[in-house]
């Protein structure tokens, strides 16, 4: 879990142009390791979907990348900077180096054509030299692969359940086995048991075939539990990032505390939940400084006025972890 | 290789000019070479005059003129117009080969006469009997006016083809066998080729070995095509004639459009108070402009200017104009009109005529709309009858509810044409004939749409249809133009005309001014005279 | 099964209705065939003839008007739609046999000429919204709104005459008898070329619209951007995903313009007086020929019940999820 | 006869899963009002419409002579006296357009109104109450919709002695609804398993309230380019009867010209102006209608609502357009930005 | 506010062996063997809301819960079963009666993107919430004091801001409470609350969970509370049902059933809801494999027991008889429709 497969350097996404832009995603600089799953969790309308799209370019308009760079390792080949390919190569790194997973399967798959046809064409398109007969047994097999047995394939999406649909995604995400696969709340409109039973077999796929996700979801339990780290988003930025275990049992931002703090749980003893007060900042017109500061019950002099920086506490002794909150103010901030 | 192509010879004939392009505007054609039919495609195009001959032809342009005789060598009327003797011409054969017999002629009169459905002119038929070469028709009325129908306009059809017909007037006549030059030889939707026959014809076989008919959907698709020389011979309206058709080849396009014995004019309701006054009619009649009409809406040819008071037609009428008409011509009178005007009580307030019992004088004037010679006749009247302050508006009913207001006497102004004929009574009969009288709101199909009621003119016109004598016929017919010109039920404006649009850039022969030999509708019974006629140009 | 049998009697029912309407209504207007023909022939055709007509029509006979609608019907069920009076004696079948191949096939080639063309536009012009294809908006719209008749005079007038390649009116040329030879049919090409224009440039662009407008739509679904995401080529998404899906409505109203080829191209034929339906339509309502209007109205009626049900079968095949349980 | 209609989908605002909820901004309403007016074409549209109405008002009383009236001018080209040429009666054609545009404009607009007020009344009842009322209604609409509407046109205006403008608006605007009452139910029958509708049932709302306050808004963009596509029907309807002459009113439109200029063989006499203007003045009206319609579309639906420009410069000054699947990159790749963190200043 | 006198824990609605079946269309084959599909969506639902307390519904997607609330709030006619509202049967499909109904039980949509309509502000849906059940007051303050509490009331505050805006100018959360609000509007005695938070993120989630709970608390509603997060159930309501393919399968007070659940499928449920504790690396180890995991179809349910494809614990009669709800013991009210509580086949 050293080496990094994709690296997020201060990604700065718009909506719209001018003095009316929505700033969605500021300055955000993110890795992700190999092999890892990394968890993104965040306010809703933090930003979370758009940093996903943003990183191959598929937001639809007025969605402007304003600066930063994404740069992929590539398994052998130096890195490179995916927001610099030219349409043609970004169209052959698409998928057979990230594949994404769509918030709404029923959404993602076209409601005209087979799922056959939907699997196969992607293998068309990244190998053309393949043959008709071992393109469908390689869809034969990704079917297989996520639990939906093959004689399905000629099916067409209508005909399939939520979760089928939504493991069809999964399987199609990993046809070309690309290193990075991008989840968006995959699961959300789903009862646990499917959503169990969909990550439970993404979790032991990943073990096989050795790629990384990145997981976007509101529900912090499933994160907890799945994911290698977690990445907190709030107003744009990533405000926390640290491992699973360390993020659920000590989370250093106000915001990811009050997150950790609303969600009942299950098992064990009832406990009192928290809640954060205030409500969402707008997007439009951010507060200054750190964006949190109106609802953060610890907000202090420097929250009003400056923006903290994403960095390693200096406080904290975990090694691998960041936040940019004046309370814990990174090392470069001192 | 493509012998068996219907087209094969065609596309090779279309180099050498042998053939004559003949249009008419009738719209579109289902097969029906029946010569009684009057919705047939041998009568919409005409064509039925090459293939069945009639027993006399007579000329509209010189309606006083003597029938020539045609399939008859001779023609004889009795004194009283209750019979003729006909003798048929000998030597004329069908064209399956077999002679023309006056069993044929006996034949097609026998038939009309038993076919209410083919007796298109209601002729009162008695006997038809034959000897030899003679047959002998016999009526129940005086038959004077109507000679012409009778003889000149009724084809002859071979009695061993029509006898095994079921239904004369229906069928449809799929190879028609006949006297005539020609023989079908193709048809289309779109028209009808005739080519020359072999042989067998009694007179000299025409030069024009083809004849191509073509139906155009419209008077301005005939127009077109009579323009740019795609159709060399029709009757059609050519709005402004002069540039958009003789322009276009003045040396070759040619108009020729002699007035006949049928006139148009505006039919007035006499009915309605004011217009039932002759004198208003009267000084209506002196403020038209039939000069700016004939040059405006009629292109300066199509409805020849009527010019003598009786409504007669210039040259075809001349002869029947009473001597105390002679000479008297139409024109422009407003002061006149409205000296007349004055004298019978109206009073004319700055640009209001108003009645002698102090109401405005207005009108309405109607015709379809499709029919824009009429409307722009109409547009032209409303000019004029405002000089003398009566208010006119224009309205452009639809055709079948025009013409069901007119029979109905719903109207109050129209302008509409009358029948025609050999002499002037058809046109006087049609205003004002008191047999045909019928209340407002009866229809009356035949004529007298005014509602005009002159017991005189109704004696007159029944004693000129049945007198024994030129003398009487004179008599009557200077007393009938008395009523008309002193009453003005209709005020007269122009002629109908038996002319034609034609170019003589491969064909010459055609009637003219100078030799009026027939009339020149390419539909009419002497269209075959002009076919007979026509030479090569250049030869 | 009670749902086939709805849709059954729907569709029978709105044949009823329509073939009822269809020969009430002309009967409202007054006149009859004789006047007409009188009328149009104005003064050509003697004032004697008439009671002739009316015998040869069979219309002496007087006979009340229900009495007609149930003979009307009788003559349907027997597969006779009776005699025309224009073309008198010619049966009505014989008639509109005579003018709907040209019709079919002139306004049928042209509409799916226009509706591929307007479509495979309409999908440019959605696809790369905001490009220069977007500026063809304008412009064909403003042919959709000249009239077309009036367009086609001008086209007469500006391309058609002598010596020119475009004959002003008919549908072949005079010479010429119908047949499949190397000489008719390509006359009949020849005739057909500025009408199919004409129709063309005006219909053109209802097409383009609506198609452009669901592809727009449909560009900012999901599963395009997944298409996009997936690598596929520029082609393949616009096409296959795209255009695919944005068809659907463009398709069904196909399947019913298909049902209006009959009798919609009135003033086209016209204008270019082309032996088609449209036009005898016209001679037909300008003569009182009841027989032949009902024949035609019949024919249209038809046609377009018929493109209505294609309408729904294109759909069940083309959209999948219709197909959802039968 | 093809009406653009909008399609099913793309009027239905932002129900799809990408909506987003748009943040709060409440000057941001204020300025989409007025949205309408920004969008270039429809505000080309709304003017030439404007100048076509103003004309319909004022045309009679500014237009130079009496478009009856005869001159002594025959068939003359455009000249200072006729701007637009005269006719085979001298009448002036400039004046016989300006006069005729009222005819065309209150035949068009009250055609339209009619047919869509129908096409509303069949179309959403019947989609909205289904069951035997949609069966007995869309049976209806069906059987106008296959009477071919010109030749029915023609049969009813000769019905009607001297049909007036009303009339010809009633004819019309009666025999081309059902077309639109098709849309309509179309769009009713996905509209009305929403759930917004059954909330609002669920509310306890009355039916006619159902249908007129919350159907009926969000019908808005079909309604009206139903009602562009009607009145450009109405138009050319109106003109097309007056050009075949079946139409018997005595006022001018522009089918009246074009009756009286094809009568005239205007063009084989070279005479354009008298039948060209009448064609271009009717072309435009649609041409000004479609515009609006565009601006209609894009009004009520989001989706085709431009957000400001498509196109924009990167800062390597390329021009990039904004598309779907390539977001647009504005830092310029060639000079990479520096992985270092810039450092937030302490006060 | 009468209901706020009346004592807690009378009943106010009950379902009684309730059941909806829907037509599907058929194929031609099936149609001429006669055969009549139907979705089983609910079959025989048994459910009692009483006054200030909250009963969960929870079961996986497609198991009918939404239909359970649709049939509540009357939107659905039912297929068999009954309502009763104060222990009088109901059967109501529109008019006055509706009406009357709707002010008395409510229901909040689940999906807050498509229950608010587009076109109309927020001060709209409430007015009308209000102004049905004729508690709008007669003036304008009135009115303008009744939305504000409503608002206020669902914690958004301050009202005005929230007023005057379109649902698309909302977040999800602010939809949803504006949702709830306008089903307080009516001042019913009953809230049928499908999915009223799963849209949101947990902060937020908590806020509407925490409102609900005061509501209820506070005006003494029964609430119906039904959401795929067990672990809200738990924290919430005060009885939670477990429903699996149209029937319920286990029922009892919320702690029971969530820490000692009965019935193999809620054992299932439970099991498989994500554990922050139980970190990465065991995930597989609940794996079990449970046939294909496949929801069983509604058109062709499995015979007896629907869960028994499925079941670990499956026994030969579960394939064959229906169960019964059995008694569990180990707490008051808690009860399973298992054959495994069967105290006969224990013996
Ligand atoms: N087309 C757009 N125009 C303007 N703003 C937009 C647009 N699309 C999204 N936004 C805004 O950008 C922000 C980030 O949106 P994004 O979808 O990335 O959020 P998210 O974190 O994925 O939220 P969720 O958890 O609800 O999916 C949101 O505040 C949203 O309102
Ligand atoms: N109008 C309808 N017609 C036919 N089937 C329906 C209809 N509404 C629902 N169903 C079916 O009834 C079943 C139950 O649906 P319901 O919406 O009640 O499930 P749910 O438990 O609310 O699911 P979720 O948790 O996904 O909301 C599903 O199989 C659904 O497909
Ligand atoms: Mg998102
Ligand atoms: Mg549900």
């Amino acid at each position: 879990m050293s080496e990094p497969v994709l690296e997020i350097r201060n990604l700065d996404v718009d909506y719209g142009l001018g003095d009316r832009a929505v700033h969605a995603v500021r300055d955000v600089s993110l890795t992700l390791h190999r092999g890892e799953v990394l968890g993104l969790a965040g306010e809703s309308g933090s930003g979370k979907s758009t940093l996903a799209y943003g990183l191959t370019r598929l937001l639809p308009p007025p969605g402007v990348i304003t600066g930063g760079q994404v740069i992929y390792h590539p398994e052998k080949d130096s890195p490179y900077d995916v927001l610099a390919l030219s349409d043609r190569k970004l169209r052959e790194f698409r998928w057979a180096e990230t594949a994404i997973v769509f918030q709404g399967a029923m959404n993602s798959l076209n409601p005209v054509h087979k799922i056959s046809t939907q699997l196969t064409d992607v293998l068309r398109a990244h190998d053309p030299a393949m043959s008709e007969h071992s393109r469908n047994a390689r869809a034969r097999e990704m079917l297989k692969l996520v639990g939906i047995s093959p004689d399905r394939m000629d099916a067409y999406p209508h005909q399939l359940s939520g979760g089928m649909r939504q493991r069809v995604m999964i399987g199609m995400a990993l046809i070309l086995q690309p290193q990075v696969v991008i989840m968006d709340e995959p699961t959300t409109a789903l009862d646990v048991v499917m959503q169990r039973q969909i990550l439970g077999q993404l979790i032991e796929l990943r073990e096989r075939l050795g790629f990384s996700v990145i997981f976007i979801t509101h529900d912090l339990s499933l994160l907890v539990e799945f994911s290698n780290r977690i990445a907190i988003m709030y107003g744009g930025r990533i405000v926390e990032e640290a491992p699973a275990s360390t993020i659920y049992r000590n989370a250093l931002h106000p915001y990811s505390e009050g997150l950790l703090g609303s969600f009942p749980a299950l098992r064990g003893p009832k406990r009192e939940l928290a809640g954060i007060p205030g409500s969402p900042p707008d997007l439009a017109g951010m507060p200054s400084g750190c964006s949190f500061h109106p609802r953060c019950p610890k907000a202090f002099d420097p929250c009003p006025t400056t923006v903290p920086v994403l960095g390693p506490p200096a406080d904290a002794n975990a090694a691998g972890r960041t936040v940019a909150c004046w309370l814990h103010p990174a090392l470069e901030n001192r | 290789a493509c012998g068996d192509s219907p087209n094969a010879n065609n596309a090779n004939a279309n180099k050498a000019v042998d053939f004559l392009k003949i249009g008419m505007p009738n719209g579109t054609q289902t097969e029906n070479h029946n010569p009684f039919a009057g919705t047939s495609s041998a009568n919409a195009l005409g064509y039925k005059w090459m293939i069945y001959e009639p027993l006399t032809q007579w000329n509209p342009v010189k309606p006083a003129d003597p029938a020539t005789p045609w399939l008859a060598s001779s023609v004889k009327w009795a004194d009283d117009y209750k019979s003729v003797d006909i003798t048929v011409r000998d030597g004329a054969t069908w064209s399956d080969g077999q002679k023309l017999t006056a069993d044929d002629v006996a034949y097609t009169y026998t038939l009309i006469k038993g076919n209410d459905a083919l007796n298109q002119y209601a002729v009162p038929y008695d006997q038809i009997t034959v000897s030899g070469s003679n047959v002998k028709l016999t009526f129940k009325s005086s038959q004077f006016v109507n000679q012409n129908k009778i003889l000149a306009n009724t084809p002859i059809v071979p009695k061993h083809v029509w006898e095994k017909i079921a239904d004369p007037a229906t069928d449809t006549n799929k190879n028609p066998v006949g006297s005539g030059p020609y023989t079908l030889k193709s048809f289309t939707q779109a028209g009808v080729t005739l080519t020359v026959r072999d042989s067998g014809y009694w007179q000299d076989l025409p030069k024009v070995k083809e004849l191509r008919y073509v139906s155009y959907a419209d008077n301005s698709a005939q127009a077109t095509a009579l323009a740019n020389g795609e159709s060399e011979w029709s009757f059609v309206f050519i709005p402004n004639a002069q540039q958009t058709f003789v322009a276009k080849d003045p040396a070759h396009h040619k108009l020729w459009a002699p007035g006949v014995l049928g006139i148009h004019g505006l039919y007035i309701n006499t009915t309605v108070k004011p217009f039932d006054d002759p004198k208003l009619r009267q000084a209506m009649n002196m403020v038209i402009n039939r000069t700016d009409i004939f040059n405006q809406a009629e292109a300066g040819y199509f409805h020849p200017e009527i010019k003598s008071v009786t409504g007669l037609p210039p040259g075809a009428g001349d002869a029947f104009i009473a001597p105390e008409y002679k000479g008297k011509e139409f024109s422009v009178d407003i002061e006149g009109a409205k000296t007349l005007l004055a004298k019978s009580g109206y009073q004319l307030n700055g640009k209001t005529l108003t009645d002698p019992s102090g109401k405005p004088v207005k009108i309405k004037l109607s015709d379809p709309a499709p029919w824009s010679d009429y409307q722009t006749t109409l547009e032209i009247l409303k000019s004029n009858f405002a000089e003398i302050g009566i208010e006119a508006t224009v309205e452009k009913p639809n055709q079948d509810v025009w013409d069901a207001n007119v029979q109905k006497g719903a109207f109050e102004a129209t302008v509409r044409w009358t029948n025609g004929g050999a002499t002037p009574y058809d046109i006087y009969q049609t205003v004002m004939d008191g047999d045909l009288l019928k209340p407002v709101g009866t229809a009356s199909q035949q004529g007298n749409f005014g509602r005009f009621k002159s017991p005189e003119a109704t004696a007159a016109l029944k004693a000129y249809a049945n007198a024994t004598s030129d003398a009487e016929r004179t008599e009557q017919m200077n007393k009938i133009q008395k009523v008309f010109v002193e009453q003005a039920p209709m005020l007269p404006i122009g002629a109908d005309n038996v002319g034609a649009a034609y170019s003589d850039k491969n064909w010459t022969g055609w009637p003219t001014d100078a030799d009026p030999y027939a009339g020149a509708q390419p539909t009419q019974p002497y269209a075959l005279q002009i076919v007979l006629k026509l030479r090569p140009a250049g030869a | 099964m009670r749902y086939f049998l709805q849709r059954i009697a729907f569709y029978l029912f709105t044949a009823w209705a329509a073939i009822t309407l269809n020969f009430f209504i002309p009967r409202l207007v007054p006149g009859d065939p004789v006047q007409s023909l009188i009328a149009k022939y104005r003064g050509q055709l003697s004032s004697e003839a008439i009671q002739s007509l009316y015998v040869l029509f069979g219309l002496d006979k007087q006979e009340s008007l229900w009495q007609q609608y149930l003979d009307y019907w009788k003559q349907i069920f027997q597969g006779d739609l009776g005699l025309s009076f224009t073309f008198f004696p010619a049966p009505v079948s014989q008639v509109i046999s005579q003018a709907l191949p040209w019709t079919v096939l002139l306004v049928g080639i042209t509409t799916i000429i226009s509706f591929l063309l307007g479509t495979g536009l309409g999908v440019l012009a959605g696809w790369r919204r905001g490009s220069w294809a977007d500026g063809l908006l304008p412009v064909t719209t403003f042919f959709s709104s000249v009239p077309y008749f009036w367009l086609g005079i001008i086209a007469i007038y500006l391309l058609a005459g002598p010596g020119s390649f475009f004959p002003s009116s008919g549908g072949f040329d005079s010479g010429l008898v119908p047949a499949w030879d190397q000489y008719f049919i390509p006359s009949a090409i020849q005739h057909s070329l500025l009408p199919a224009l004409t129709i063309l440039i005006s219909s053109v662009s209802g097409w383009i619209l609506s198609m452009r407008n669901m592809m727009v739509t449909v560009a900012s679904e999901d599963y395009i951007t997944v298409a996009h995401a997936k690598g596929l080529s520029e082609r393949r998404v616009a096409v296959s995903y795209a255009a695919r899906n944005a068809l659907l409505p463009n398709v069904s109203g196909f399947a019913l313009s298909l049902g209006f080829i009959v009798g919609g191209t009135l003033l086209v034929e016209i204008v270019f007086s082309y032996p088609g339906l449209g036009f005898t339509l016209l001679q037909a309502l300008g003569a009182k020929d009841y027989p032949l209007m009902q024949g035609i109205f019949l024919v249209i009626t038809i046609s377009v019940l018929v493109a209505n049900l294609l309408a729904d079968v294109a759909y069940l095949l083309l959209d999948p999820r219709t197909r959802k349980e039968g | 006869m093809t009406i653009p209609t909008s399609s099913i989908e793309q009027v239905i605002p932002g129900q799809g899963s990408m909506a987003q909820p748009e943040e709060a901004h409440p000057t941001k309403r204020k300025r989409q009002r007025f949205t309408f007016v920004r969008n270039k074409k429809a505000a080309i549209g709304l003017v030439i419409f404007g100048v076509y109405v103003l004309f319909a008002i004022i045309g009679p009383w500014v237009a130079p002579y009496d478009p009856s009236a005869r001159g002594d001018d025959l068939v003359q080209p455009p000249s200072a006296g006729h701007w637009l040429g005269t006719t085979h009666l001298g009448q002036d054609v400039f004046s016989q357009i300006l006069v005729g545009t009222r005819s065309v404009m209150y035949v068009g607009l009250l055609a339209g109104v009619i047919a869509t007020a129908l096409s509303i009344l069949v179309g959403v009842t019947s989609g909205y109450l289904g069951g035997k009322t949609d069966d007995v209604l869309s049976a209806f609409a069906n059987v106008i919709l296959v009477i071919p509407a010109v030749p029915l046109m023609i049969i009813i205006t000769s019905i009607l002695n001297n049909a007036s403008d009303t009339l010809i608006a009633l004819v019309i605007g009666l025999t081309s609804w059902s077309w639109n009452a098709r849309v309509l139910r179309a769009q009713t029958l996905s509209l009305r398993r929403r759930d917004y509708i059954e909330a609002s049932r669920a509310t306890g709302e009355k039916t006619w309230r159902i249908i007129g306050f919350e159907l009926l808004p969000n019908l808005t963009a079909v309604i009206a380019s139903g009602f562009v596509g009607t009145v450009i029907f109405a138009v050319l309807s109106e003109i097309t009867l007056a050009f075949i002459g079946i139409v018997s009113n005595n006022g001018w439109n522009w089918g009246t010209i074009l009756f009286w200029a094809q009568g005239q063989q205007a063009l084989a006499q070279s005479a354009w102006w008298w039948f060209v203007p009448a064609g271009l003045a009717i072309a435009f009206l649609g041409t000004a209608l479609s515009l609006i319609n565009f601006g209609i579309d894009e009004f009520v639906s989001p989706r085709l609502r431009s957000a400001g420009k498509t196109k924009l410069k990167t800062a390597s000054g390329h021009t990039v357009r904004m598309r779907i699947g390539f977001t647009p990159v504005l830092s310029s790749a060639a000079a990479p930005t520096p992985v270092q963190r810039e450092v937030a200043k302490l006060p | 506010m009468t209901s706020t006198k009346a004592p807690s824990g009378e009943v106010v609605l009950e379902a009684v062996g309730l059941t909806k079946h829907f037509p599907v269309r058929r194929r031609l084959r099936q149609i001429l063997r006669k055969e009549h599909d139907a979705v089983h969506a609910v079959d025989d639902v048994h459910l009692t809301l009483r006054r200030g307390r909250v009963v969960a519904l929870v079961g996986e997607s497609g198991s009918g819960k939404s239909t359970v609330a649709r049939l509540l709030a009357q939107l659905y006619p039912r297929t068999g079963g009954d309502i009763r509202l104060h222990g009088a049967s109901t059967r109501v499909k529109g008019g006055r009666p509706f009406r009357e109904y709707a002010a008395r039980v409510q229901m909040i949509f689940q999906d807050p993107f498509a229950s608010l309509n587009p076109v109309h502000t927020i001060r709209y849906h409430l007015t009308r919430a209000l102004k049905i059940h004729g508690n709008a007051g007669s003036t304008a303050d009135e009115l303008e004091a009744a939305l504000h509490d409503l608002l206020t009331r669902v914690s958004l505050t301050p009202p005005e801001r929230y007023l005057d805006k379109f649902p698309h100018e909302l977040s999800g959360g602010q939809r949803q409470r504006v949702a709830i609000a306008r089903a307080l509007g009516a001042r019913p005695e009953a809230l049928l609350a499908d999915e009223p938070v799963s849209m949101l993120d947990v902060s937020i989630r908590l806020g509407v969970l925490n409102l609900l709970r005061d509501l209820k608390e506070r005006l003494n509603l029964a609430i119906l509370y039904i959401t795929h997060d067990i672990a809200s159930a738990r924290y919430f309501a005060d009885e939670t049902l477990v429903m699996y393919a149209g029937r319920m399968v286990e029922g009892g007070d919320s702690e029971t059933v969530t820490q000692a659940p009965a019935h193999p499928y809620t054992r299932l449920l439970i099991d498989s809801a994500p554990d922050p504790d139980r970190l990465t690396g065991d995930a597989g180890a609940l794996e079990e494999d449970r046939g294909n995991g496949e929801p069983p179809s509604l058109i062709k349910p499995p015979s007896g027991c629907r869960f028994h494809p499925r079941c670990p614990a499956a026994m030969p009669r579960c394939s064959t008889d229906r169960p019964v709800p059995l008694e569990i013991g180990d707490a008051p009210g808690h009860w399973a429709a298992c054959w495994l509580y069967d105290k006969a086949e224990a013996a």
